[in-house]
């Protein structure tokens, strides 16, 4: 159904001590947008990944999700959700993607993605473990699924962290830096996963340093600078002449170095 | 061996035979008997505290040369160490609550002698009768112990304590109806417990409890034994140990020729 | 050597060892439950909570056992206001009071044993967690409390072999233990050496299955951190 | 006020000798921790060598240490020790006995107890060194001898810090037990005010609260040590230490 | 003076128990050389780098430093080198920049830097850190000289790595992925440092997954395959015409994403 607002951040600012890091920042992501999220390192981008889902609590905006707000009460100056429960249950509906995958080391792969959907969403433990394997599949890990995290390679890791996110069935993904510390070999396979991910319509945000996947994979580019965003658009507009001058000038690091 | 010099153990702790004081010094009955023997035996001695857990190892270990701690001369002690002629002896008897429902039993105020292994004393025959079911504490491996075990064993409970002490402080708490010990020993104890504390039951003497207290001293060690032999037997002679008795203890605990 | 005695004093001390396994049990039990409650006030965030149970754990983990065990025993029947309660029907029994001080000591330690597994769980592993929308209880039980158990239970181990050792001291309160009889065997033959060989001999056994049934669930509780079975290296 | 009297410094004031017994506790812990050090080095290093042998000596010799109650090794010790020092003398031809004094006893009791849980708490600490700065050591061309002291045991000492506090709370406690030889530490000399003048509680309670005097100020100790040590750790990692 | 061999290593073996990494490799590097290792995951590039300085033991082959051959002696049928002293001396000769770094934790980077000059070489103390400042002053860090190497961010540390290689004054560099940790910026901060040893130069052997650098800065490149040399050239040749199958397939991952 295109067209769904799936999720929609109003004017996030967020301040860590006297250190304004987003300074209003507003997207809307529809159904089956994919939208990445570039940025030079200290712009503010995981942080705002982290707003969104509220490990960090924004320091004034409105957030919705699949057009519920997270309702948020001031206390002492300083602002906070009105109730657990609702951040709970958005949670369950935004998977995320750590860039450091964040698998818990003492289940095995398989236990990491029935984790949530049988302990947080109380559904059938059978059912899960069938869903499960077939998303392991999907990611081509199938094998792995009785192996503790530890003895993965950092691609196959990377792969259960998607997989645990999609068991869920979240209205969105949110991915931080999905590749940054894998080799070529290992980006590859997983930016395919998230390829394939995108053909089937999931709304996905995205940081990345992949200039290849905004380009080619996502329909929409922001660029976000000194806690602003900077210029957005389709890639074509970004990557062709549409591009604001420090855009140009982002993107010219990476050209240099091919 | 010609013993110019020795080394006397004692704990320290237990008063009034021998206590600390609060300068560090030791002072009771015991350390001023000891000036006495020494000086009588021409023997230069030296008193170091050390505790009552492993005092006759240490001495058999030579860490020290006498032990003078209330020490009761048993046929198995005799088997490891030596012993002087007794230098005291010492009634036994029953402690309660001076509110318990015990206090006052039959033969308060009396004295019985009774010999090891002697049964149908009627006083004791009394006391088990009253004392049936109740709880008695006693400092463990002692004499005492022994006493209690073989009379009231059948008939009361018995609780082993570490120390006298500890055994007071439960009395006092209300866990053990009675408490069997040293009679003098009792007797300091109540004057701290501010008359909480009183005798019940006659107190029972003789040769039950062995020949009395006596010097320790290592097998080897007879002419230093003979000594202190001698040098007992003058200041039993000349009332030396009467009237150290009188003054710690309130009563005489001379033995009995 | 003298085997006969030997022997025979073992038998005297191995008839106390059930004595010193029923305190053991019960304040390792006692004691690891009441450490869950003082660690959690201790990482509640709560300034009085917290305050509380920093001074507990100072108090029982900086003071000696004996003590503590004394005061308990000795001191708490000086109260009227206990010794009329209705605690002391229980607090009069001196295997209860061995126990709750012992229990009293060792959560002390356990609860700052239990606070630095708690520790040790990857703040990345909670956030992931909090992610797909745990929180409260759910988030302690599934993720918290796993983590932190496998890694606090080598200290732990040793904590409860120290435990096995402090049951020595029970003795004091009329509890009479292996140690304990071991010390009035003691005064009644005189031959320390021997018997504390022995009751050295009992200790030494009994810490030692202990200890190999504690390193038992350490490997079966780190599957997750041995080398991958052949299987898994490959591909 | 009596308990105040019995507590002062006066004639009748127990002040002086439990002061003197505090200090007393202190040097056969800190002498304790000494003998312990020396001896959980050698236990550590052997435990760590590879060697069949010294690894089975180290676990038998870390194992009996932790495993038998601390009082039982006091008696051997100080028992055990006389006797061996008494044979020793009479095979050099000295009549009569010799003995351990009972600090020296107590000290060394301690000491080897103190021992084996120092010997883990070093095995820990080396085995928490990151692999790849030991390579970087031998890839600049250091020997095993500069190794050791120039990037081994400064770090040992630094991951040591933590565990070497609680080791000497345990060993501050196993003092107490010393009180068997008749040393004149804190909890004789409490035990012998207390069956001197027959204030159980009082003196019990003194002794308790001078342990935890003590316990308080060696915190204060090792948190420094521990925060100087960290100096070059990354601030969060100081946050949860 | 080109045309001396710095480092010479005549057909090295490698096995891991039964599992054989390096199958006879050769490879010669004279003076100012700069040559770049490429192989995919697990084709034994570190294992290969690790053996010339014998933090791994070869199980077979020769190696000679500036000349001096590694004296190797067989032990119940194991390899090992006759004389530790020598092989203190030769590692001292061959500077090594670990992937992961690996800097003292315990000292500042200055103390880093001077460690081996100070300690091995015995030199006075006052000239090496007045050569450490230089050294820290070309890499960019010279403020960060009394800093703790966990204050400093990743490619920060990657230079006081290289600095503390370079004072020892080694006559070879071996890098070991010197960028694969870093995000884009560092990485070409990095690669500039190197580009400038390699105009000083110096002798180097880099293994790298930046083609970048291989092909603009390298003047050879040997391409490793299931522990074997697949083939090497000139960078023109590799990445022209030359290259042999295995190799384009490797590099045309690369290709593929850009
Ligand atoms: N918990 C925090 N406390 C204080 N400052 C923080 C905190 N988290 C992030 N910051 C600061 O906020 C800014 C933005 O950080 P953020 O991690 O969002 O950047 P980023 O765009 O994700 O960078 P990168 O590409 O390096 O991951 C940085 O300057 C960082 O130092
Ligand atoms: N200590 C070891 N014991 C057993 N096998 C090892 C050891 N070190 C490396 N290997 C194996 O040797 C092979 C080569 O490893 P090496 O680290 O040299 O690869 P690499 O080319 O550096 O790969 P990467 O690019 O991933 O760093 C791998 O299959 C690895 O599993
Ligand atoms: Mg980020
Ligand atoms: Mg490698």
């Amino acid at each position: 159904m295109p067209g769904v607002t799936r999720l929609s951040v109003r004017n996030i600012r967020k301040s860590f001590g006297s250190h304004e890091v987003l300074k209003g920042i507003s997207l809307d992501a529809e159904d089956g947008d994919v939208i990445s999220l570039l940025g030079a390192s200290g712009s503010g981008k995981s942080t705002f990944l982290r707003c969104i889902n509220l490990l960090e609590t924004a320091t004034d905006g409105e957030i919705f999700v699949d057009g519920e707000q997270i309702r948020m009460v001031r206390k002492n100056g300083q602002s906070r959700p009105e109730s657990q429960k609702q951040v709970d249950h958005i949670r369950s509906e935004l998977g995320m993607v750590f860039q450091s995958f964040n698998l818990w080391s003492h289940m095995t792969i398989l236990q990491n993605v029935i984790e949530g959907p049988v302990h947080v969403l109380k559904r059938p433990k059978a059912e899960c473990i069938a869903e499960a394997e077939a998303l392991l599949d999907k990611v081509g890990i199938a094998d792995k699924r009785h192996a503790y995290p530890a003895h993965l390679s950092g691609g196959q890791q990377q792969r259960a962290a998607i997989a645990r996110a999609l068991a869920m069935k979240p209205k969105v993904m949110l991915f931080d830096e999905p590749t940054s510390a894998l080799d070529p070999e290992l980006v590859g396979e997983v930016l395919r996963v998230m390829r394939a991910l995108a053909e089937e319509g999931m709304t996905m945000l995205v940081v990345t340093h992949e200039m290849s996947f905004a380009r080619n994979v996502s329909n929409r580019v922001v660029f976000m600078r000194q806690g602003l965003v900077d210029s957005s658009g389709t890639p074509d507009d970004m990557f062709g002449s549409g591009a604001s001058p420090a855009f140009r000038q982002f993107i010219g690091h990476f050209g240099g170095e091919q | 061996k010609d013993w110019k010099t020795a080394t006397i153990t004692l704990e320290g702790a237990y008063a009034p035979w021998n206590l600390t004081n609060a300068d560090g010094t030791l002072g009771g009955f015991e350390p001023e008997l000891a000036k006495v023997l020494c000086e009588r035996a021409k023997i230069e001695c030296t008193l170091v505290a050390s505790d009552w857990d492993g005092m006759i190892p240490a001495l058999n270990a030579g860490k020290f040369d006498v032990i003078m701690d209330a020490l009761s001369i048993t046929e198995e002690r005799k088997q490891i160490i030596d012993f002087t002629i007794p230098y005291a002896a010492t009634p036994a008897a029953f402690a309660t609550a001076a509110d318990s429902p015990l206090a006052n039993a039959a033969g308060t105020g009396a004295t019985v002698k009774m010999t090891p292994g002697e049964t149908g004393v009627k006083e004791i025959d009394a006391l088990k009768e009253a004392f049936a079911g109740k709880t008695i504490g006693i400092q463990a491996a002692t004499v005492y112990a022994k006493f209690i075990y073989d009379n009231f064993g059948a008939s009361s409970e018995i609780r082993e304590y570490k120390t006298g002490a500890e055994r007071d402080l439960d009395l006092q708490n209300g866990r053990i109806d009675l408490g069997f010990d040293d009679a003098v020993y009792f007797g300091n104890a109540f004057a701290a417990a501010n008359g909480a504390l009183a005798f019940t039951g006659p107190e029972i003497v003789g040769p039950i409890w062995g020949e009395g207290e006596g010097l320790g001293i290592r097998k080897a060690d007879t002419d230093l034994r003979d000594k202190f032999n001698e040098a007992i037997k003058s200041a039993l002679a000349d009332g030396t140990v009467k009237d150290l008795s009188m003054k710690w203890f309130k009563v005489d605990v001379s033995p009995a020729e | 050597m003298d085997i006969a005695f030997l022997s025979s004093a073992m038998v005297t001390l191995l008839k106390a060892v059930p004595m010193t396994l029923l305190l053991f049990s019960l304040s390792v039990f006692f004691g690891g439950l009441l450490a869950l409650v003082i660690v959690t006030m201790r990482v509640s965030g709560n300034r009085i909570l917290s305050g509380f149970a920093k001074g507990y754990i100072f108090v029982f983990r900086g003071s000696p056992l004996l003590i503590q065990m004394f005061l308990v025993f000795y001191g708490l029947g000086q109260f009227g206001v206990i010794r009329y309660s209705f605690l002391w029907p229980f607090l009069r029994e001196p295997v209860v009071c061995a126990v709750l001080s012992l229990a009293l000591c060792t959560a002390g330690y356990s609860a700052e044993i239990f606070r630095s597994g708690i520790r040790a769980v990857s703040p990345k592993e909670i956030e992931a967690a909090r992610a797909i929308g745990m929180s409260g209880f759910l988030l302690v039980r599934r993720i918290i409390a796993p983590i932190a158990f496998r890694h606090a239970l080598p200290a732990y181990s040793t904590e409860i072999v120290l435990m096995m050792k402090s049951t020595a001291l029970a003795s004091l309160v009329t509890v009479w233990e292996v140690t304990g009889v071991a010390q009035r065997l003691i005064s009644q033959t005189y031959r320390t050496m021997e018997v504390f060989l022995c009751a050295a001999l009992i200790y030494l056994v009994l810490n030692f299955l202990i200890l190999q049934g504690m390193a038992l669930l350490e490997h079966s509780l780190s599957k997750h951190r041995r080398a991958a079975p052949p299987s898994a290296v490959k591909a | 006020m009596a308990t105040l009297e019995l507590l002062g410094f006066g004639q009748n004031g127990w002040g002086a000798l439990l002061l003197v017994a505090t200090l007393m506790t202190l040097a056969v812990t800190a002498t304790a921790l000494l003998i312990g050090a020396v001896l959980g080095t050698l236990v550590a290093t052997a435990k760590l060598s590879g060697n069949v042998l010294l690894v089975g000596l180290g676990n038998v010799y870390t194992t009996v240490f932790r495993g038998v109650p601390e009082l039982l090794i006091i008696y051997l010790i100080y028992f055990g020790g006389s006797s061996a020092v008494t044979a020793v003398g009479q095979w050099l031809g000295y009549e009569g006995f010799l003995g351990l004094p009972s600090f020296a006893a107590g000290a060394l009791a301690v000491g080897i107890i103190s021992g084996s849980y120092q010997a883990e708490v070093y095995r820990g600490a080396y085995l928490a060194i990151a692999k790849g700065e030991l390579e970087a050591a031998s890839a600049i061309g250091m020997n095993r001898m500069l190794r050791l002291r120039r990037v081994v045991m400064p770090q040992v000492l630094r991951y040591a810090i933590p565990g070497l506090g609680n080791v000497w709370q345990l060993t501050l406690k196993d003092s107490a037990l010393i009180s068997v030889t008749g040393l004149a530490e804190l909890m004789r000399t409490s035990q012998v005010a207390a069956g001197s003048t027959r204030q159980y509680f009082l003196f019990y309670i003194v002794g308790g609260v001078l342990y935890l005097l003590l316990t308080s100020f060696s915190d204060r100790v090792f948190n420094r040590a521990e925060r100087r040590a960290n100096r070059s750790m990354p601030a969060a990692a100081m946050g949860q230490a």
